[in-house]
This record gives C-alpha cells, structure tokens and sequence, in this order.
C-alpha cells in the first residue's frame, strides 16, 4: 500500500471535536453518518538524487476493522512537466461519504518524501458530520 | 456609510483587551503564552498559559491557542537558522555550500540550490545564503575557450590559440 | 454548449436520500435553499491520433425549467503543458449556491473523450444542504 | 503582506446571509463556531512585458483585531511550467477552521494582475458555519 | 421506471410560467428585469424590478436576482465590442493590431496576441479579429533568404545569390 501521513491533531489550528478522534494515523468515525471529507497536500521537489518524479498521487481511504482492504474514496492523481528546477503541487479532495462508526479515514501519497510539511496552512486533512 | 464601530466592545485603554466572556477588559497573555482561562466577570485575570512545545506566539493575545511553528524543509536541503521559540517562529536557511532559490518574491519558499563550484575560474563574489557563486576570468594557469576556463598543463603547442598563449605564456603547457 | 456527464448513482460509493434524486444527468433539487455543491473531474490524456489538447474545463452548471439558458455556477479551465507523454489533471470545485426546488445540477467538461471514468474515486460530484 | 482580493457580494451568484457579512474586503464572523472556508481564484497569464511568473499563490487569512499579526489558514501554492503562450491555473482551498466572533477572512495573491476578475464562476470566496 | 413527472407542477399556457408560493400560472418577467416580488394566490401579478447596473437577463424569467455581467480582460488587451446592457452580457475582442488566440474551441477564454507584421513580406490576408496576419512571398525589393526577407539594398554583388539577382535584378544592391 502506499505510504501513510501522519497528521497534528492538537497545536495550532489543529482541532478535533464532538470525538471526532485522531489516533495511529487515522480519523476514527465516532458515529455513523454521511460525512464531509477533505484533504490538501502541498507535494514539493525535486529531491536531488532523487529519481525523477513524474506524477504525484493523494488517496483518502477508509479502513473498516471487519474488512482486511482499504478502500480508495477519493483519488487525485497529477502528472508533473517542470523540469528540474523546484516546483510546488497542490491537490485538494473533498467529497460526501457515508461512514460507520469505527471506520478509520486516512492519506496515502505517492511519495512522502515529495510531502511539504513545512507549514500547516499547505497540506491539511479532516471532516464534519452533515 | 460611516463604518459601524461593533457596539458590544468599547474600546479598552493601552495594552488591555476586550474579553466578551467577561464584558469587560482584560490584560491580554503576555507573548510566548496563551489564554487558557479568560479573565471573568468578577475580578481575577485570564490564566495564561505557556506555549507548548512546537508553537509560539510573537505578541501579547488573547488566542486559545499557539501558533503551530514552521519547520525546515530538510529534505530540501534547509537547516535551521534559529530554533522555533515561545516567542519566535522557526527561520530556516540552507546547508552550507548552497543558496536560497526563490519560488516567489516574498520567499517565504525556497530550494536550496548547490553553489557553483567555478572551476578553474576566479571567484568575484562567494556564495552566500541569498546567492549563487559568481565566477570571474579564469584563474592562474587556465585560459578561457567556449565559455570554459581550461588548464594551462592540458594544452599542446598546436591547440594553443592566442587566447591561451596570452594566459599560459608562450610555450603553451608542457603537453 | 458543452457535452454533460453521465454518473453513476447507486453503485459503490455513489448514493442519494433526502430525496436529492439524480435523473436524466442531473442532481434535481428537492427543496429550496443553500446547498454546497462540489465536483471532480480527473482529465487525462492524450488520445493518439486526436487533435492535441491544450486545456481543459469544468463547469457545474444549473437549469432551471421556467429558463432556457443553463447558468454557469462554478468553473475550472486549466492550460496543459506536458508535451505529448501521457498526462492527468484533477480538477476540484465546490461552492454554496442557493437553489430552488427543481433547479437540475449538471456538470459539463470541454472533452468528454479526456475524462477518466475508470475508477469511482476519480471522478465524482454531489451536493448537500446546509 | 500580498495583496487582498475585493469582492462583489450582492450581485449574481453572490450573496450573503446569517449576518455572515462582507465589509472592507472581509467576511466578518457573526457568531463564533467552526466554519468551513472556501475560496478558489483562477490566475491566468502571461501579461505581456511583465515578469516572467514562476509561481502563483492563494492564502485564505485570519484577522483578529485583538491580534496585530494575520494567521495563514490555508495556503496553495503552483508553480507555472507553461512558457510564452496563455495558462490558466485555477486554485481551489477548503477546510474547517474554529472562528471567534468579529474575525475577519480574507483572502490574498501573489499578484493581483493575474487574477483572472472576468467571470464570477471562476474566481469565488464563501464560508458557512457548521 | 417510468420517469416520474413533477407532480406538484401542472404544464402552463405558453408564455407562463408555474409560480410555486402561489401554485398558479402567473406571466414571468420580461428581459432585462428579474423578479422582485412573486404573484400571489389572490390575483396580482408579480412585481417586476429593473436589473441593477452589471447585471443582466437575456429572456423572460421568475428568478429572483439577475445574471452578473462578464467583464473583458483589460490586462489581456482585450476590448469591449459591446457593452452589458440590461438584456444581454459583455462581448469581448481584441485591441487593434491583436487578434484571438482561444484557449478551446469554445473561444470563451482568449488572450490576445500581437499580429505579426510581415515585414517585407507580401501580405496574403491581413491580421482580424480572429485570425494572425498570413504572410506571403517576399515584397518588392525583397528577396528570400534562409526563410527571411532582406532588403535588395543590403545585399552586395558577392552576397547577392541566384534568388537575390532574381528578386532584385541583375546589379544587386547599390551596396
């Protein structure tokens, strides 16, 4: 599978709420309902020595203790054409899923190395019960 | 239309702050420090509280809560200029032997680009945080052909053209 | 006008109630009022012997039955510059409109040929009242 | 600091309610809560006998006026690989952020000359309370 | 399943239109109004209201606010052919001496770029709207040479070839 974020989920503009829980990783359902769902993630490169990067990929998925697969919720998938010299990728997801108590939402990248965690305004995750 | 001041809060003198909770004003959190309880309407003050680890406020406030420090870019070749602080927010640099590629203006992005090396050429202004090394003439012992700068010793009485005779005195290398 | 997509309402992921239905491409509104609505379509590229693509468009777009004009709601157009090796472009929009029952969302695109429908969590659009 | 879009808040699409105002190129918050923020700007270029732009960047701000310093909320960053001929490179950001009452958002560029103003559905700014 | 009709919506005379708060048929509002206040279940019709400055309403209609007009992008040298009135939206060209280059077919979103000029070129079709000039052969005094066109005066007898002597007579140049 691809690489997991880990994400702050208490200093600064970081909040969870109404036990919306963070925890090994994951947003954990607190009760079943259709739920918003975001996440942006500033990629950044190149990573000199690096192999050249040409795209970068962001997944939210959804893992359910009864079922051994995660599931893909939502895709963002960018080809990348600057050459050499640095560039910067923004991909945002946002959609409604129906989740059930207990699921865990998480962020997959293509690449963690290519992840600009530098500052909390470029790459967030999190979600709102309707 | 005149800007309608927000009635509720009166402004409060120098150096205090208005506090809905208690309607009335209050000494704000000294910089480095949060309000973790806001002063009430009877007479006790806000309870501050330190900024934890990984965050930092610049200015006194009235914020719940710290801002979360910036961190360096190591994978781009950033290091740490000054560390994050209860007061101070984390600034960033390069490692040494390479200098800030702005993304924008502003850089408050940036690569760290590895300085040119000017082989076998003077240097008229070193590397430094902000800029690449710019290279002058070629050094002693080197003579300036197709925008290169090559070595005196590699040419031969044959290939030495008047620039390198000029550079590497008549006899061209001993090649 | 442009071409409209065709979605999927029922299976996997996709889902209506609250009697926000989906019929002849189109979310129709059961009741008035404020909704955020929001869309993605992930492009990708290019189709041999096809003329070669030099942006492409997003619009979710209204219709509404007493008008005979859509009305474009949101819009994403995005040059492309990746020369021809195979390329993809996400595009996200989102925003609250206020609608009446009735009106009909509908997503348009500049090329349907360029959109990729392989996977649900690529390409996906919905709504919500607030 | 960079500079600060105006916004049209009555005509068109645009609208504003809940005493979620619009003044002095601010949303002012009305009532303290957790508000989902969104804003998208469309950038286009190139504009003839000006700098080349290598990159162009939205951030959604906080302004409190107890505080003389703006919080960064969100933040998307692009660099621009397309040369000579015309881009476009829509900008989406959206997220949950807890606000206090008589908070202000905004939301500043790069640079003003590239904000493609032309259509209402392509450069927009919103927010409602959760 | 049989597509379910509207049921709460019975089919109006043409030329109405089905006002929910009032569930009747009621006139809609002509072009370049929108509709201020809905007709009611007694017998008024609605209240229509003109559409404010930058803003329009191409067709009758029971909406509740007008559509903003588009503006031309002033930056992107674009001109305004025709301004937004009450009935219809901006139309947007180009400024003398620039011509269309769309982004897609649809041509709604286009920057506008300088006309070539042709110089000393015969012109085959001039520069419009939405079309570069096309140039064609060389012009009088002119001659063709590595896919440009020199003035016959810059040329010398040595450097006047076959297609100089053709284009510009046997002497070449004055040079």
């Amino acid at each position: 599978h691809l690489p997991i974020l880990q994400w702050e989920d208490k200093r600064g503009l970081a909040f969870t709420k109404n036990n919306l829980n963070y925890s090994s990783n994951a947003l954990v359902i607190p009760v079943s309902g259709d739920y918003y769902v975001y996440a942006q993630v500033t990629f950044r490169g190149p990573i000199e020595r690096y192999h050249k990067t040409y795209s970068v990929t962001e997944i939210i998925t959804k893992v359910t203790d009864s079922y051994p697969e995660p599931t893909q919720l939502l895709t963002g998938t960018k080809t990348l054409s600057e050459e050499g010299n640095s560039w910067f990728q923004p991909i945002y997801l946002g959609a409604v899923v129906s989740l059930e108590v207990g699921d865990k939402l998480m962020v997959n990248v293509s690449d963690i190395k290519l992840v600009d965690y530098t500052k909390e305004h470029k790459t967030f995750f999190g979600a709102f019960l309707l | 239309t005149r800007p309608r001041r927000h009635a509720s809060k009166p402004p409060c003198p120098d150096g205090m702050s208005w506090i809905k909770v208690a309607s009335r004003c209050c000494t704000p959190c000294p910089a480095g420090t949060f309000m973790d309880k806001p002063c009430s309407i009877s007479s006790n003050d806000s309870i501050c509280s330190a900024c934890p680890a990984g965050t930092f406020r610049a200015k006194p406030n009235i914020f719940l809560e710290c801002q979360a420090c910036y961190e360096c870019d190591r994978q781009a070749f950033q290091s740490v200029l000054r560390n994050c602080s209860a007061t101070t927010n984390v600034a960033c640099g390069c490692e040494p032997g390479r200098f800030r590629h702005c993304v924008d203006d502003r850089c408050s992005d940036f690569s760290c680009q590895q300085c040119q090396p000017c082989t076998g050429q003077l240097i008229q202004r070193p590397c430094s945080e902000v800029q690449d090394t710019l290279c002058g003439g070629c050094g002693p012992d080197f003579y300036a052909e197709d925008g290169e700068c090559r070595p005196c010793h590699m040419s031969t009485p044959e290939t030495c053209g008047k620039e390198c005779q000029r550079a590497c005195g008549s006899g061209g290398g001993q090649g």
